[in-house]
């Protein structure tokens, strides 16, 4: 089952790394920027099994993002790969450390702790006026182990970077919802108890999927900062995170490459909306996601799923 | 189960690769017609709450300029139709989203759109992040309302133009209006909004009182965040002070809604306020605005713009079609179309005759000196994509007799006296003592 | 002294303001469980419809004082349908799914409203300022207070006094105290929860319209003010307690008379104020200041 | 026979209410004992604090010679104390084997969470362990079913088995058979009972059925008003007055007054 999953996986991330050859620029570099913000979802994904919903994600988002652009801005590193890790890294340990105080919430007061502490960051960036306060500052053009593109170039480094990263996380999230701490997230949501009386702490396993949901958000915001080539504190703000959730919503918890169909699939929608209404496309936004709650409750995902005849299981 | 989970991806991840495919099938249907006319993206808010007082004003001052060039209406020497004679088509984009939205919606007008060039943007946040890209694609990008002088600061730009001024400008003058009028200011304030946008005013101001007045003091520097709607506190805070008079760089809402609580409780009567973008309010606010503010307009804007013929033609086209006269987004929106018709002529001159390249209107396009309905502008900056302008404040006053808002007691200052000169970055300009402004 | 008092001043009028935006909120929450982010929506709402009240009313020479009443109602009464119109056509349709869910429809609702309200007013901005100015205002020592300002605090406290009253005294209050309390056993009791959501809802959503429209004078009303309110709102509650009335008091008071003394003392963490409240209430009472948590039974 | 529980003077306190008061008594290894009471009497609080959902007001608890007053329920579930619920507490989105598997995966590994993001759920070892716990308890054939679908004495069942994959040497079973039909019942307790006596676990059961306690218990305790009111072998304990009257209900009230004067 597995190895047809991991080979189907494989041969999708081929013809997706073909396929930017043969696809407009645009479409490309918005793909880029669809995908990497994927990576945030695919944290969500990774919280949202366990009934934890986040309004604050965008704290890793910036957190990786900001952690590219002043490695070029302070330290002269532009090193994409050296960049990623470090962010990832940092990312992570934020998110290791925020956990201690995360990982005793649940519900609403999750959601609204998680949005403080993003709102914290703003705070501290807007006040940051060497870093250009709201207005941000620029990312220096990244390269790769010594290949320095540029123009389109580029843009397919970048897309194809995104995705070997967006597949290797994808990777590693489903391998981990297989193991025993990942396929207790369902289990939190339903019988945080009963952990605790099989004799393990629901707390450090929440602590563990806020730490990965944070790596994972951390190289997203990496990559987005990357492809966009600026950073700026509205990267924290709630409103960020609020359509990170919108997505994982539109996208469903119940598997990992829903996260990338998802994501792309709004990035196409508001690109659209905006084309067709540029007054009114948050109407068409509102719409979309409210259609999706009533008619689609388990994401994009589910029908594929119901389609193959199989439970849904994943989203709350 | 938990396995069988993972089955699903197979689907998924094949409906990915249609979409791709499918817009990839789609985008190129498009490109096949590729229209005749000199295609522009206009780009603005539409949305939000910067598109009622900045984004609709430029989008109106955008489409009626277009609308005239087209029709050949605009007096001279701009009575050529559309650019050198072929026309206008725009396209208007909301500039509302993240930066990844705005470079996004940039990619899509240069890359799918394909439009000869892009004006717009009113966030200097916005501008930060479109430059890169811009010089990137190598698409002509004329900016028309951002403020931060960090664009043409940070690097050299090559496709990137700003015909109207940074805000240094307005910032400075408004120190020296505040000087001329009140020669003995012991003590100032500011209320600024605690953003990029409001910390730069206010250190900029900051600096040029301190060389122009070292004297004074700042007294009180209060930071409500943006959009924060109640200033009880902060009016208690200038109220108790001993200040004689308060900066802010309020724009509309906040602006509004400060004004509004300043006169209840009597503030305004207490101390003048400068505001350096009040003039976009005027017309909404007309009697509620207090007597006595100091009004900037971003420049020789509205009210303030010189009193030429081609000043009154734009004021009377726009009133015409919007029924309220325009402030100093559309007058920057007219000032960043004519230069690019400007270095557009320009270069198809030099060329002599058909459509210039890119390349050519962005060499025809740098150090230009034109005129455009808030009068004189030079591209003297940032090796000449950089524009500047004289500015102008002025006195408000309601006229109850005529039921109009007026400006009085206007004072201008020449560009090189609010400017920095050339390849001297403006803040080290302003706190190194404004060194050779020529007032 | 003078500083002292202005603190204190600033502080309730902050604290009036803040109450005023969240109680309908917390009111919701405390009966359907619902985190209403449309809430923001419902305060640009009154806001809009009193300054279009505004305009109808004034500028013909009738009494001030009934032209303000006539904001309000004209304002609480678009909260009305509008709160009709969410419950009986979306809300009641996702009853019962995820909490967080929930959340999410009323996001979406709100982006919705946020371009109706451009259908309908257009992208311009509106003043509703002529109560403020006819209220005037008084003087102590250097600062000048508005009338204005003062009502504000009036109609806060009264609104809280009647809210305390309504919910002990009126049969309908104490049955809303039932829900609040346990909801299964309510519904088993034969209480009818589906009409107490509905006027729940309703009055939540009037409420609402009503901090909107009290606002209105002060601020000049333009695409946005929603947005602004709902984290507001949000984190007051959160400090509070959610679902909790004397919480939203007190959440407000504390995050009021913070502000204000922020502004007067050290105008550099304004920023922080709200968020910095309630990262440390929330730290050290994880379910507000005025809710306990329940342990569950095994 | 040395104890393998000892309690001495367990009392808890809500507030004013008084749930359990001056409880010392010890449990020798592989003893089965039913407890009794009728609803309130402190049961279940019993059962709460010895196995940590509640910490005890005053008094002490002793596993195997170790103190473990106050340790929290996931310390004393590592210490080899395991239970079921009252209402079984079952992962409902999981298979039943996924049900068995996870508590066996964490039964068996080590007390991080980190260490089980490496292992996969459904490991080699994990398989087997839960495969024999499935067949003792007789459920092997619902293996696949989600657990949200299973008849009620199989989720039973499965709630006693994720107790039990851990090889735990004291068990407390909170009402096995509530909410499951009369005829049902003793089925039921017949597989429990062979399946723990296989595995030579010290249970505590409590439980309502008389004739049910009789049949399966060494020993029985009689709760009321939160101390234990009768100890002894079933047959001692419930024909003791104080148990006829106030917990099986085989005395009526004006005897009980009259026996009690």
């Amino acid at each position: 089952m597995s190895a047809r999953t991991n080979l189907a996986g494989a041969s999708a991330f081929v013809v997706l790394a073909a396929a930017a050859l043969a696809a407009p620029a645009w479409f490309v570099s918005l793909a880029t920027i669809a995908f990497a913000n994927a990576l945030v979802v695919l944290g969500l994904i990774v919280l949202w099994r366990a009934g934890l919903v986040p309004f604050g994600q965008a704290l890793y988002y910036c957190v990786g993002a900001y952690t590219v652009a002043l490695l070029a801005r302070w330290v002269g590193i532009t090193d994409a790969f050296v960049m990623l890790a470090v962010s990832g890294l940092i990312a992570g340990l934020v998110a290791y450390v925020v956990g201690f105080l995360l990982a005793r919430y649940r519900e609403i007061f999750f959601a609204m702790l998680s949005l403080a502490l993003s709102m914290i960051l703003y705070g501290v960036l807007v006040k940051t006026e060497t870093l250009g306060s709201t207005d941000g500052f620029g990312v220096a053009t990244p390269t790769f182990a010594g290949y320095a593109p540029h123009r389109e170039a580029l843009g397919l480094a970048l897309y194809w970077l995104v995705l070997a990263v967006g597949a290797l996380c994808a990777f590693a999230v489903s391998t981990y919802f297989r193991t025993t701490a990942g396929a207790l997230a369902i289990p939190i949501r339903d019988n945080e108890i009963r952990i605790e009386f099989l004799g393990l702490s629901v707390n450090d396993l929440i602590h563990l999927k806020l730490v990965i949901a944070g790596v994972v958000g951390g190289l997203g915001g990496a990559l987005a900062a990357m492809s966009i080539g600026h950073v700026d504190p509205n990267m924290s703000y709630w409103t960020t995170s609020g359509g990170f959730v919108f997505v994982t919503i539109l996208a469903g918890a119940s598997s990992v490459a829903a996260a990338f169909v998802g994501s792309l699939v709004f990035e196409i929608v508001r690109t659209v909306a905006v084309d067709l209404l540029p007054g009114f496309w948050q109407m068409i936004l509102g719409s979309v996601l409210l259609l999706t709650i009533l008619f689609l409750p388990e994401g994009l995902g589910s029908v594929f799923a119901r389609l193959r005849g199989a439970p849904d299981r994943g989203a709350p | 189960m938990v396995a069988d989970t993972c089955a699903k991806h197979f689907k998924i991840l094949g409906l990915t690769t249609v979409l791709m495919g499918v817009s990839a099938i789609g985008v190129q249907a498009q490109q096949a017609a590729a229209p005749a006319p000199v295609r522009l993206g206009i780009v603005s808010f539409l949305t939000g709450p910067a598109a009622s007082p900045f984004g609709i004003p430029g989008r109106n001052g955008a489409e009626i300029m277009i609308e005239a060039l087209n029709g050949g209406k605009v007096p001279a020497p701009y009575a050529t139709v559309g650019l050198g004679g072929t026309k206008i088509e725009a396209k208007y984009v909301d500039e509302a989203g993240s930066a990844a939205n705005v470079v996004t919606e940039f990619r899509n007008l240069v890359q799918r759109d394909k439009v000869d060039a892009v004006v717009g943007y009113i966030s200097s946040g916005s501008c930060l992040a479109v430059t890169p890209v811009a010089e990137e694609l190598k698409a002509l990008t004329v900016y028309f309302d951002c403020g931060t002088p960090r664009i043409f600061e940070e690097a050299a730009r090559k496709y990137v133009f700003r015909p109207s001024p940074h805000a240094t400008m307005d910032n400075t003058g408004a120190a020296r209006y505040v000087l001329s009028k009140k020669k003995d200011v012991k003590f100032f304030s500011g209320i600024n909004q605690n953003y990029a946008w409001g910390q730069d005013s206010w250190r900029d101001f900051l600096s040029a009182m301190n060389i122009l007045a070292p004297s004074a003091k700042a007294e009180k520097e209060l930071f409500p965040k943006l959009f924060a709607g109640e200033y009880g506190a902060e009016i208690s805070t200038l109220l108790t002070s001993k200040s004689q008079v308060v900066h802010t760089s309020f724009w509309n809402g906040d602006l509004e809604g400060f004004l509004y609580q300043s006169q209840a409780r009597g503030l305004s009567k207490r101390m003048p306020i400068i505001a350096t973008t009040a003039e976009a309010s005027i017309w909404r606010m007309r009697d509620k605005m207090p007597d006595g503010t100091i009004i900037g307009g971003r420049g020789p804007n509205g009210p303030l713009a010189p009193n030429t013929a081609l000043n009154k033609w734009f004021h009377g086209i726009y009133v015409d079609r919007y029924g309220t006269p325009p402030t100093y987004p559309s007058y920057q929106m007219a000032l960043a179309i004519l230069g690019l018709k400007v270095a557009w002529e320009k270069a198809q001159k030099t060329k002599g005759g058909g459509a210039p390249t890119t390349e050519e209107i962005v060499s025809a396009f740098e150090g230009i000196e034109y005129e455009a309905p808030s009068g004189k502008v030079k591209l003297a900056l940032g090796k000449g994509h950089q524009g500047i302008q004289e500015t102008a404040y002025g006195t408000y006053r309601f006229n109850k007799q005529k039921q109009t808002p007026e400006i009085v007691d206007v004072i201008r200052f020449p560009a090189e006296c609010v400017n920095p000169p050339s390849d001297v970055n403006s803040d080290d300009w302003v706190k190194g003592g404004m060194k050779g402004a020529k007032c | 002294m003078l500083t002292a008092f202005a603190i204190v001043a600033d502080g309730l009028v902050y604290a009036a303001y803040l109450f005023l935006v969240a109680v309908g909120l917390t009111l919701i929450f405390g009966v359907m469980k619902i985190l209403n982010v449309t809430h923001g929506s419902f305060y640009a709402f009154g806001a809009y419809g009193a300054a279009t009240a505004a305009g109808i009313y004034f500028d013909r020479s009738l009494p001030d004082a009934l032209g303000f009443l006539f904001m309000i109602l004209f304002a609480m009464g678009i909260g009305l349908i509008l709160g009709l119109i969410l419950e009986r056509g979306i809300l009641r349709l996702v009853y019962g799914k995820d909490e967080v869910v929930i959340v999410l429809v009323t996001y979406a609702v709100f982006l919705i409203l946020e371009d109706v309200i451009t259908l309908i007013w257009g992208p311009r901005s509106y003043g509703a300022y002529q109560p403020m100015v006819a209220a005037g205002s008084i003087d102590v020592g250097r600062l000048t207070l508005s009338n204005y300002d003062i009502g504000l605090v009036i109609i806060a406290a009264a609104l809280a006094l009647a809210t305390f009253l309504a919910l002990k005294r009126t049969r309908f209050g104490r049955l809303l105290t039932v829900v609040i309390y346990d909801r299964e056993t309510a519904a088993a009791f034969g209480v009818n929860v589906t009409l107490v959501y509905t006027v729940t809802f309703v009055i939540g959503a009037m409420l609402g319209t009503l901090g909107g429209a009290v606002m209105a004078p002060k601020i000049s009303v333009t695409l946005g003010i929603g947005v602004e309110v709902i984290v507001l709102a949000f984190a007051v509650v959160a400090i509070g307690g959610m679902g909790s009335i004397e919480g939203a008091l007190v959440g407000a008071l504390i995050v009021g008379l913070a502000r204000a003394a922020a502004v007067h003392l050290m105008p550099q963490i304004e920023l922080f104020i709200i968020y910095g409240v309630m990262a440390l209430v929330l730290a050290f009472r994880p379910f507000g200041l005025f809710t306990r948590a329940e342990p569950r039974k095994i | 026979m040395t104890a393998i529980l000892s309690v001495r003077k367990l009392e808890k306190t809500f507030g004013s209410v008084v749930a359990a008061r001056d409880i010392s008594l010890d449990i020798p290894a592989q003893q089965t004992v039913g407890i009794i009471g009728a609803n309130g009497a402190g049961k279940t609080t019993f059962i709460n604090m010895i196995t940590g959902y509640l910490r005890p007001s005053l008094g002490t608890i002793w596993f195997e010679d170790r103190d473990i007053t106050g340790r929290s329920s996931r310390q004393i579930t590592r210490l080899g104390i395991s239970r079921s619920f009252q209402v079984a507490q079952i992962f409902s989105s999981l298979t039943v084997m996924e049900n068995i598997c996870a508590a066996a995966a964490i039964a068996r590994g080590p007390r991080g969470a980190l260490a089980h993001a490496w292992r996969p759920l459904l490991s080699a070892d994990t398989v087997g362990e839960a495969r024999a716990a499935a067949e003792l308890f007789q459920i092997g054939a619902y293996r696949d079913i989600r657990a949200a679908t299973l008849p009620q004495g199989v989720r039973k069942l499965l709630d006693i088995a994720m107790a039990v994959v851990g090889w735990p040497r004291l068990l407390l079973l909170d009402e096995p058979t509530s909410g499951i039909s009369i005829e049902e019942k003793f089925s039921l307790m017949d597989v429990v009972m062979t399946a723990l006596k296989s595995r030579n676990i010290t249970v505590l059961f409590v439980e309502h059925d008389m004739e049910i306690v009789s049949r399966f218990a060494d020993r029985v305790l009689a709760f009321y008003d939160g101390t234990v009111i009768a100890d002894g072998a079933p047959a001692q304990a419930l024909a003791d007055t104080r148990v006829r009257t106030f917990i099986s209900g085989t005395r009526t009230v004006p005897e009980a007054v009259a026996g009690a004067g």
